[in-house]
């Protein structure tokens, strides 16, 4: 299987999709002749040409509803949106339209779009460029939001989401362009709402999406070495939610930890962590814990934001908290 | 294209009045009298449909918030006639008399009022959420400006596809002061897109004045700042509002671009039925009254001798019947049921969906 | 005590404010003329002028935005959004702005303003008009978030959100306004950041806020009648959030239930189980369980409506299923 | 008024360089040969200095997103000429200029860019959100068009205490595009606020051309849906620049409204430090190169006799020496301390506040 990169994976994927459905084009700001902020539309003005590849003014709310719009007429809009900071602009176009235009109208109209947009801290963009509000759409039936962590996934995950004929909102990170990983060949459609054991393990349950899902798996492959059997749960999809995934691993484990890019108090992990306390109930060992964002605008200072994010580190730290308190001697 | 009237937004009601009925014998001129019978029929239809929705609302047959097109029946029946069935209309949440204008039969609009299966929209909307696929009403929105890029992205697909359908975009004066109304405009305008952006001034949002909201309160000016051609027209003429409309959407059609028209009428209650409107002077609620276009069309075709008595009593009734028996058709219809809540939040079906009730354990024994 | 309602109080409050300090004025749609879409603030524009109560035009953006500003310089808007599901409009203002300022530019200017608006179902309004978002606004470090639930916890937080120097979302609910309570006569400043234990019990805990919690009351008091004792804490403030008052609550009773008008994947009460798990593990005898709405744009008809709407009813459901699950007979 | 200059959106070269040096005569009428010396060292500085962050940019001294003012020296130092020290200003993120004509000693600005505790902005803000309380820069702003709504709101809080100064709003040619710069304009006009709207027009967003995302590329008249009055100035000439924003600021302050002022230069190199502008043609950039406003105010004033090369040499020298410092000054501030980082959550302390590290429990022990 050919070895590439997450971005190389969109843009392959978009691709052929463009070329497979006439009714899929692409919309965004600068993702034509500026070839998209982070490149991943590279290429695809000189292939596709202005009506499939189209720049729009900086107009968020204007272009994600005319998105909308033109789905509902059955056109097959990918919209990227430069990072997820700015789509709290579209917005209302996103939540209060395109969520609800099936249901609100008795499912006379579907809106078979896509919101392809990054989220991410870690690149010292300051507070208004480094949030992630994935739980913005995560909390919204109507809309269906998936979080790929591997090229082989983003592909997989954005042929689905093309493919579908619901909003979806399709995070990637900035984090994460850059990482390599096998893509198949051949055409993997992926499926919306479900979450993956990634790494099987036995010791503790490690839960995390998108970036932290990465980060997760190369936590569990530095404390194999260290004797510490981790299941890794790739959730994939926000929402839905898999559940009965991330609980049926708690179960087997007896105890878990949520690594999340966001901030704890609401964040997606407070989810999982009450999700698992549900389903599991009788399984635990102990409390499920969170690792998140320092609840606070994320500062420019180097010092102060690398303080503040997660990390492997403070992952593993808790890990080997959460296995001390079910009674095992670690670290 | 010339203003069919030009008031000042602050205008007082002898002087618009006056303009319309001066106006009034080269108006008839090669128009067919069946033709204007229908037109005063389709417009009285609507004002007994929303007299019928606010009793049944007061009645509590109907809930949430219902706003109504009492005032401006000559304006929808005009812009409707504009249209070719093929042509697409977004509308704000005052869309009743649209929807009806537009082929929907009076009897699946009130239905949705009351709430019914059987209602356009399955009972799921309301009446600010009308929508019928079968005759291109792609929604009425309740969020202030929010169909504004709906409409601009349906009329890109329609240039995407190269099919000549246009889309028609209703909004209220207040509309123009919201973010949404700027981008949508700008886009239309950059890409060349077939929509009628169509500003129903009735001179007031809820209780804001025009002026106290628009600073520029002659609103067809607005699309100077995209280079979009503004027309404003006397919307209470109906004659008047459907040939401009006219002009400007087969413009569309053929010169692939968007217009902006104003058309003004007056409010005759308040902003929706719960409304008392006791912000307005008793002046200005005569004023209203005064311009009361079902009235001033009347009249002039009374005038002109193509309105008896015999046939208006006949319309009256004919109209009367068929309001009694939307709202006996919605009466005698079915809830939804229950069981189908979870029915329309996806198109695709999806793995693990929740399908929880409140009371519900998020895991399922 | 005089007994008044929830509208009262807050109108009340708004006045006495805008005597006791200049700085203090109301920015709205249709808050003057019209005298607020809910008749909050009726009779204040004739009282104090268009200088003081200002009509904006439909433009929640702008007008939020504008207050941020006229807050930099010292002044004290109190804004209004007709509800919370048009605040969507104004995201980018509050979380973006409002939220930011403060601590992307190292404490150099405070953002002294509230957002009053109120959330709420159950008005048939529909699925776009519906919505109870605050956890958009909770989310947020920066901003604060409080969501009394009677005319006097109204009062006092309105009081407390004006004299403070940051940025509060003052969550108001439909179904409040014309709910009746006593109102202390002298002048009380509540606390941001503290919930309250507004009924005790030994049984079991009930958390809720806004709506809920006025519900959580009358749950409670009909519960008594069959010998149940329900200890119901009432969150009052979203964020910060007080933990500390819900655990210790739940340290005492074992078990606990939450009821929130939200809707339940993602929701508020996600971080309230996530919470109680984490800090009262082993004092848990079954799962927190949540009630919520159904996870739909919420229908406009009336049967659909009440289904898919958490209640009394349901909540007395998860009350009794909880304590079954712990080992008591009930219901 | 009259606009200094109108060139096509679409023009080339030749035809706006001549429109500038044309009037250089007249302009230097009456001005004070210090006075323009102090404008050239400005300028100068502002240039250096960006080339100082951008080389401290590339040693990764600087993180983040870095956006330069090269080509805009001419309109900066102009339009902070305009300005009382009392009046407040709002930009976007590209605002290192700004800061330091405002009045920021370059040193902060540098340390900020460095993100050192002795910044402007003690670290948090870094390049795009530099904010001087003292010098009443009242922050640069990264979501474009978020300043708009702020920089009203600051003249409605003047407006309200009667008091008279006046607010500068900053953003660049794309932004007037979107929907805060809609809302922002209208509510202005519509209560008379003293804001000046500056269009920085540099005729590109970071890569789409003006024409393609303005369907107004004439950006000055965008006002007219507003009735607020607009300008074109050539924003090479600090001259220009400076008389024209005097006028409209003193308009203003004397006669409470808002005015849009369009300022146009050439963006000199990418639209931030890491942009090479790959989709340049090499006669755009070529074109760019030959409009750098600096050395067309070096050469009338070389050509006036006010820059001699001594001059020239001296002021080079000792603005070279204040960047270095500045740098100097930035390398050697310490990084702000771990512990501060919840410092800045909240103005009015509050009880349960989370002040959590990210490996830290929700229930401290
Ligand atoms: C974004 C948003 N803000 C506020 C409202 C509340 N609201 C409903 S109708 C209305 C007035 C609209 O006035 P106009 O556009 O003139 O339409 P009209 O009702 O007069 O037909 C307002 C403020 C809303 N629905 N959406
Ligand atoms: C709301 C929002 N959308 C998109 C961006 C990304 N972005 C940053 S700068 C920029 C171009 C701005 O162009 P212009 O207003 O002309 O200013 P210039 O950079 O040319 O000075 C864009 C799209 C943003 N920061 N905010
Ligand atoms: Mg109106
Ligand atoms: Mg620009």
């Amino acid at each position: 299987m050919p070895v590439i990169t997450y971005r190389q994976a969109l843009r392959d994927t978009l691709r052929a999709e463009m070329h497979r459905d006439e009714n899929v084009f692409l919309m965004g700001e600068e993702i034509g002749v500026f070839e998209g902020s982070y490149k991943i539309t590279e290429g695809l003005l000189k292939e596709f040409g202005e009506r499939r590849v189209r720049d729009t003014p900086i107009a968020e709310e204007g272009f994600v509803g005319a998105a909308v719009g033109a789905a509902m007429l059955g056109l097959r809009p990918v919209v990227e949106i430069m990072t997820i900071n700015f789509s709290l602009l579209a917005l209302d176009q996103i939540v209060n339209h395109a969520a609800k235009i099936y249901g609100m109208f008795g499912g006379q109209n579907s809106v078979p779009m896509v919101i392809r947009t990054p989220g991410g801290g870690g690149q010292q963009l300051g507070a208004t460029h480094s949030q992630n509000v994935e739980l913005y759409y995560a909390f919204v039936p109507g809309l269906k939001v998936v979080a790929p962590s591997t090229p082989a996934d983003a592909a997989a995950l954005l042929r689905a989401a093309i493919r579908d004929d619901d909003p979806v909102l399709f995070l990637e990170n900035l984090g994460l362009y850059n990482t390599k990983g096998e893509v198949p060949d051949e055409e993997v459609v992926g499926e919306i709402g479900r979450a993956a054991v990634v790494r099987e393990g036995t010791d503790i349950t490690l839960v995390g999406y998108s970036r932290m899902a990465m980060i997760a798996t190369q936590v569990a492959d530095r404390l194999a070495e260290e004797g510490i059997s981790v299941e890794v749960v790739d959730l994939r999809s926000l929402r839905p939610l898999d559940r009965e995934t991330i609980v049926n691993s708690v179960k087997k484990t007896g105890c878990a930890v949520v690594a999340e890019d966001d901030w704890l108090t609401y964040g997606i992990g407070a989810e999982i962590a009450a999700s698992i306390q549900e389903g599991a109930f009788d399984y635990l060992d102990a409390p499920v814990r969170r690792v998140a964002m320092a609840e606070v605008p994320l500062p420019y200072a180097k010092p102060l934001e690398n303080a503040a994010l997660p990390s492997a580190e403070s992952v593993t730290t808790v890990i080997y908290e959460t296995l001390r308190a079910v009674g095992r001697r670690v670290g | 294209m010339a203003d069919t009237a030009k008031p000042k937004a602050t205008g007082k009601t002898g002087s618009r009045r006056r303009a319309a009925r001066n106006n009034a014998d080269s108006h008839f001129n090669g128009e067919k009298p069946e033709v204007l019978l229908d037109y005063y029929r389709q417009m009285l239809l609507i004002r007994r449909f929303e007299e019928r929705a606010a009793q049944a609302y007061t009645q509590a047959r109907i809930g949430g918030y219902c706003h109504l097109n009492l005032g401006e029946e000559a304006t929808i029946v005009g812009l409707m006639e504009a249209l070719q069935e093929r042509d697409y209309l977004f509308t704000n949440y005052r869309e009743h008399g649209y929807a009806i204008a537009k082929g929907t039969h009076p009897r699946e609009v009130m239905a949705e009022l009351y709430g019914r299966s059987t209602g356009v929209s399955k009972g799921w909307g309301g009446s600010m959420h009308l929508f019928d696929a079968r005759t291109r009403l792609l929604g009425g929105y309740g969020i202030v400006g929010g169909q504004l890029p709906l409409a601009v992205g349906a009329a890109l697909a329609i240039t995407y596809r190269g099919s000549d359908e246009v889309v028609m975009c209703q909004m209220g004066d207040g509309t123009t002061n919201i973010g949404a109304f700027h981008e949508s405009l700008n886009i239309a305008s950059l890409w060349n897109l077939p929509v009628i952006f169509v500003v129903i001034n009735n001179f007031t949002g809820m209780g804001t004045p025009v002026e106290r909201s628009s600073a520029e309160p002659e609103l067809y000016k607005r699309g100077s700042a995209y280079r979009i051609e503004g027309v404003r027209v006397d919307g209470r003429d109906v004659l008047a509002v459907r040939d401009t409309a006219t002009t400007l959407v087969e413009r569309a059609r053929s010169e692939h671009r968007p217009f902006l028209l104003e058309a003004f009428s007056y409010r005759m209650k308040g902003h929706s039925v719960v409304d008392p409107a006791k912000y307005r002077t008793k002046e200005e609620a005569e004023e209203a009254l005064a311009n009361d276009p079902i009235a001033m069309f009347e009249e002039r075709l009374t005038e002109a001798g193509i309105l008896t008595d015999e046939i208006k009593k006949e319309i009256a009734e004919s109209v009367k019947a068929e309001v009694a028996d939307a709202a006996d058709f919605a009466e005698n219809s079915p809830h939804p049921e229950v069981s189908t809540l979870f029915d329309y939040t996806y198109a695709t079906p999806v793995a693990n969906e929740s399908r929880r009730m409140p009371a519900d354990p998020v895991f399922a024994e």
